[in-house]
């Protein structure tokens, strides 16, 4: 599957759109400015840009701790996202999610999540509540290597296998759970190769090229989509920073192989393959490239202007 | 009135809910054709088919992560935990996920699911499937915990939780499933959150949940012979609790004993004993006493169990106590 | 990797000594004579005596709701077996455990339990313990078809593969779990092919026949032992019982089922090989028979002289 | 004295009683070489090498299985669970094998483990990871609990929960870490069920435990100068409880607050205050006062947090009450 070129630039951008946030993100965190913690998804905008070119606004993903990107992704505002990690009552939580919590249940964007694995089963849910419902929209349950060794993955896998759910298990392969290196804690070589246990068909891909999660995601969604049920698609990917801004990210992992896949940059490798092989003149990437950085400034501004919220808003929205 | 069984009652509630609105369904462990555990949800599956009475494998935080993203997205999930024994391996999504994504994510969520399960002792199933565990659940801000005494309350509550837009945690007894009582036919509505008076007295407030209402009511049988008035409240819901019909009654009676099943430790009765302790300090003519199950995990043999859990004996002890 | 005569007749007198405690502890039950409930391992006596045939006191089991089985071929008494269901102060676990709680840590039964799934975790540590403390010994974790739907099966599994530990996992596939048939709960064919999740060898061995149960427990218990890692063994096998003592077993299985595969009972297969193909005496066998049911008879007079606990027994052996 | 942290504290505790005792040994999640989240372990590595400082995968539920399985069989495991959040995960492990195993088996299992972790608010760090969830421990008969306030409770604390044959759920406040405090060299052994008194006092009792106890001295300070005297009662061990020494306290001062970072209800600070209606209600001048988190989630904002949980304003406020 080829993204046409309205797919491809919508890629483009939404990659650049990540790194932006993300780049703009950790600069404010360092600057003070922002409380909590953040994940950053730097290195690894393939994923979220390639899968969730595939998806409408009815379909909907589970997310993680590392969740910005694919919020932004799915179509999530930045504003009300940059508001949230100001903490501020305006912001898509009002503030009281934070970085971690990010949720837009209009974008089908069920919430990032702060404990590894705990989206599995609810994207399972979120599937089966589409088909029970008649509606043709798909689930996707994005999830780090990591992930993939809580009992929640098992499960959740194992559910949507036998339901014959409409969801795609991303998992993106970044290489480590926190500072421990795959190798450290799971022994088989391709995490897709788990898909066995279910019998759903497993599907590795190369993370870092956005053309190829375009299409292995095609395939997994039009399946979805189509009643053939779940499929559990690996990304080999790498993120770019620390596990958390503020960690260099450096003494669990060589200098040399951070380089090596920032060679790979997803987005320099994907705006190469636009220029040179897709034909798209540079200054249509320029003005993207202008507009996303507008879009970052304004987002910013707006979460500045905005205000924190009251005290007593801690008490609100615990029970509908 | 016509009388049915508590565990009758339960699934005239299911049924009646799942006719009357679609997106409520079903799952959980063996529930479709062998009708669950305790044959709550039988001829549900002969009703309303696979697609909303689902057997689900043994995973119960799928279980219970799945009905979270169903709840999120549009369904009105009834899931069914074999035994709240299990819970401690679906608390991440009960607590973390159900319990706080409506806040976590500023309100923009609902999360209309009932979490049905039982517990209790009672029948010798040992320290792993006899527990009392609602204290877990009310600790945690964001669900509702719904315990029945009653058949009645038990329909009336548990169409309550199903129309309620929030995680509820809907806890049933083992040993209550075959006791019968007057419940009405259709449209009964027992409001989540208003204690019920099973029992109106003068000298001393018993407050008890689930199974010890029937040994609170017995005892205040037999207390009425030697001239002990008790007043019998069943809070119904542990949370949100309904301090107030609590607080009524010990201002009028001055006494305070509080019967659970659970241990003491932490538990709804240290709640309970706090909040009048807190609220209600100057009412009280003698301390406050909790009759609890003794602090060890349950033992399975029978003689042992009884030992542990709060007997008619024990309770009668602890008023006779205050009221002396 | 066959037996010797003294491991086969071994292996017989184990599978007799559980099918007869579990046909009186059965027929003790429906008398109203028991508390609690009872899972009978009537059915798979192949699996536990075949495997355990391989394990030295020294070893260790975890095991489940079904432990009879494990725990009598591991070599516990039957006595204090049979005392524990009475709920006599003289049972292994003084009254307080019941059928699903019996252990005995001199023997290295771990414990039976109550929770599906719960003994695979806890398997692990007791093979990591060994390791740490130089002893050659393994530990098997005894469970179901349903436990493999568990998340702890998955994380004690993936924990067992990363260390390497001594451990041999042994799913008793008796296609149910409680009333729910396999196909419901998972889309695997065969369970072992779990095992590539793990990169942990998976071996399919039939339940039914002892002899090819010793066989690949052999290898698996030898490549713990010296080193080699953990094995995931399956065995296909049945449940001739209800799933509880009192559950008729009828209302989910086919008669025609339930028939074609007591056709294949485990014990009677046994008998025939020993006597045709090994050529063992009747009267070795007749002989092992009638030890086995003096055991028995013996075991029920001991539990029904045996005191019972005094209450205050409750509030002891809480904490060391 | 010399002065160290609490988090330095911890590590000589666990350094000193690795060196003593062979079987003991740590699992958890990065805290090999990354030293752990809170960097408590950083540097065992090197000493004791990777067979006994254990990196494992994200797999709460086999970290704690694992280490019951090993407790079971001669080890002395201490296993890090990174946040007390993620108990939820591993609760069955906790609450169904480590806690019951010793009683189900007859008095014939140790389970001589630690499990480590963390909680606590004051870093936004949102719902999911600044619980406070002492009470689902308290709650469960066969665990014993221990949350230590200073770096001396720490150091001391963590040796005797390591020697204890029984599990022992550990909880340290991300907050404290880098607090000092004067902790002496060597072998001190604080005995676990043992409440210290971090300040005497003649006017009212402030139970206070974890990073609550830094707060309540300084309010104690405060309300000094107003010629109000507080006792500020550290239980160190929540469970098992030292109910005598807050007695003790409630005889002597007439008035109780309990001030804790945990949600109220069914809380620690509950039980506290049910002890204390039961046992010395004639002893009170004043109703008892619980200062908790309000009944909420934890929200990720700085300000809404710090509105959440108490201030020293509220346990000002609180304590004046009481003694109004
Ligand atoms: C259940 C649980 N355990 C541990 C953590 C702490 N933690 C947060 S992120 C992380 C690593 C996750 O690794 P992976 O799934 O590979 O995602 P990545 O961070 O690489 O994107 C850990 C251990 C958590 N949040 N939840
Ligand atoms: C965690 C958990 N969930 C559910 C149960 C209830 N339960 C007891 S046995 C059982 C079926 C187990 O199936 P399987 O693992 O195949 O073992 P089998 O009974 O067939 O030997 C179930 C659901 C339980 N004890 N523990
Ligand atoms: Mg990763
Ligand atoms: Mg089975």
């Amino acid at each position: 599957m080829i993204p046409t070129t309205e797919q491809a630039l919508k890629i483009y951008r939404s990659m650049l759109r990540i790194r932006a946030f993300e780049e703009k993100a950790s600069e404010l965190f360092l600057a003070g400015r922002l409380p909590g913690f953040l994940h950053t998804y730097i290195g690894q905008e393939a994923v979220a840009a390639g899968v969730s070119a595939h998806l409408t606004k009815e379909d909907a993903i589970t997310s993680t701790h590392r969740g910005h990107g694919h919020a932004v992704a799915k179509g999530a505002r930045l504003d009300l996202m940059m508001a949230e990690l100001f903490a501020r009552k305006t912001g898509y939580c009002k503030g009281k999610g934070g970085s971690m919590h990010i949720a837009d249940l209009d974008l089908g964007i069920l919430g990032a999540n702060g404990i590894v694995g705990a989206g599995i089963p609810i994207a399972a849910g979120a599937a089966l509540s589409a088909r029970l419902q008649g509606r043709r929209t798909v689930t996707v349950a994005f999830f780090g290597d990591g992930a993939s060794n809580t009992g929640a993955f098992h499960e959740g896998l194992n559910l949507a296998a036998v339901w014959n759910l409409p969801v795609v298990f991303v998992c993106e392969n970044n290489q480590y759970a926190e500072s421990t290196p795959r190798e450290v804690h799971q022994k088989v070589k391709d995490i897709a190769s788990r898909a066995v246990a279910y019998e759903m068909p497993g599907v590795v891909v190369d993370g870092m090229d956005a053309l190829a999660v375009f299409a292995a995601a095609g395939e997994a969604v039009r399946r979805a989509r189509e009643g053939g049920g779940p499929t559990l698609l690996e990304a080999k990917t790498y993120r770019f920073m620390g596990h958390y801004v503020g960690d260099p990210g450096t003494s669990y992992r060589e200098a040399a192989e951070v380089e090596r896949w920032k060679q790979r940059d997803p987005i320099r490798l994907f705006r190469q393959l636009l220029l040179e092989e897709r034909r798209i003149p540079a200054a249509t990437l320029a003005a993207i490239e202008a507009e996303v950085a507008r879009e970052i400034a304004e987002a910013v501004t707006f979460a500045e202007q905005s205000p924190e919220p009251d005290p007593e808003d801690a008490l609100r929205d615990i029970f509908a | 009135m016509r009388k049915i069984t508590y565990r009758e009652a339960l699934r005239e509630a299911l049924r009646e809910e799942m006719r009357r609105d679609g997106r409520v369904f079903l799952l959980g462990e063996d529930i479709a054709q062998f009708g669950g555990s305790y044959k709550v949800t039988q001829g549900l599956l002969d009703e309303f088919g696979p697609e909303r009475v689902r057997n689900t494998p043994i995973s119960e935080a799928a279980i219970v992560g799945a009905a979270v993203g169903a709840a999120l997205t549009g369904m009105r999930p009834v899931a069914e935990l074999m035994y709240v024994d299990f819970s401690g391996i679906a608390m991440d999504q009960i607590a973390n996920q159900a319990a706080k994504n409506r806040y976590m994510f500023g309100g923009k969520a609902r999360v209309p699911m009932v979490l049905r399960t039982q517990g209790g002792t009672g029948r010798s199933s040992g320290a792993q499937h006899a527990q009392s565990l609602e204290a877990w659940f009310i600790h945690i801000p964001g669900l509702k915990v719904v315990m029945p005494a009653t058949p009645a309350d038990a329909k009336g509550l548990l169409k309550s939780a199903i129309r309620d837009d929030n995680p509820v945690i809907f806890i049933e007894h083992k040993l209550l499933y075959p006791e019968t009582g007057e419940v009405p036919e259709g449209e009964v509505l027992v409001p989540l959150g208003v204690a019920d008076v099973k029992r109106s007295g003068q000298d001393v407030t018993v407050v008890a949940h689930s199974r010890m209402v029937l040994l609170a009511l017995r005892v205040a049988d037999r207390l009425a012979a030697e001239g002990i008035s008790c007043e019998v409240v069943d809070p119904r819901t542990l949370d949100p609790l309904d301090t107030a019909a609590i607080l009524r009654s010990v201002e009028k009676t001055s006494r305070l004993v509080i019967v659970q099943e659970a241990v003491a430790q932490c538990s709804f009765a240290s709640e309970v004993a706090a909040v009048v302790a807190e609220e209600a300090l100057d009412c009280l003519d003698a301390p406050i006493r909790r009759v609890t199950a003794l602090d060890t995990p349950m033992p399975f043999a029978p003689k042992l169990e009884q030992f542990v859990i709060p007997s008619e004996e024990r309770i009668v002890a602890a008023v006779r106590g205050v009221c002396a």
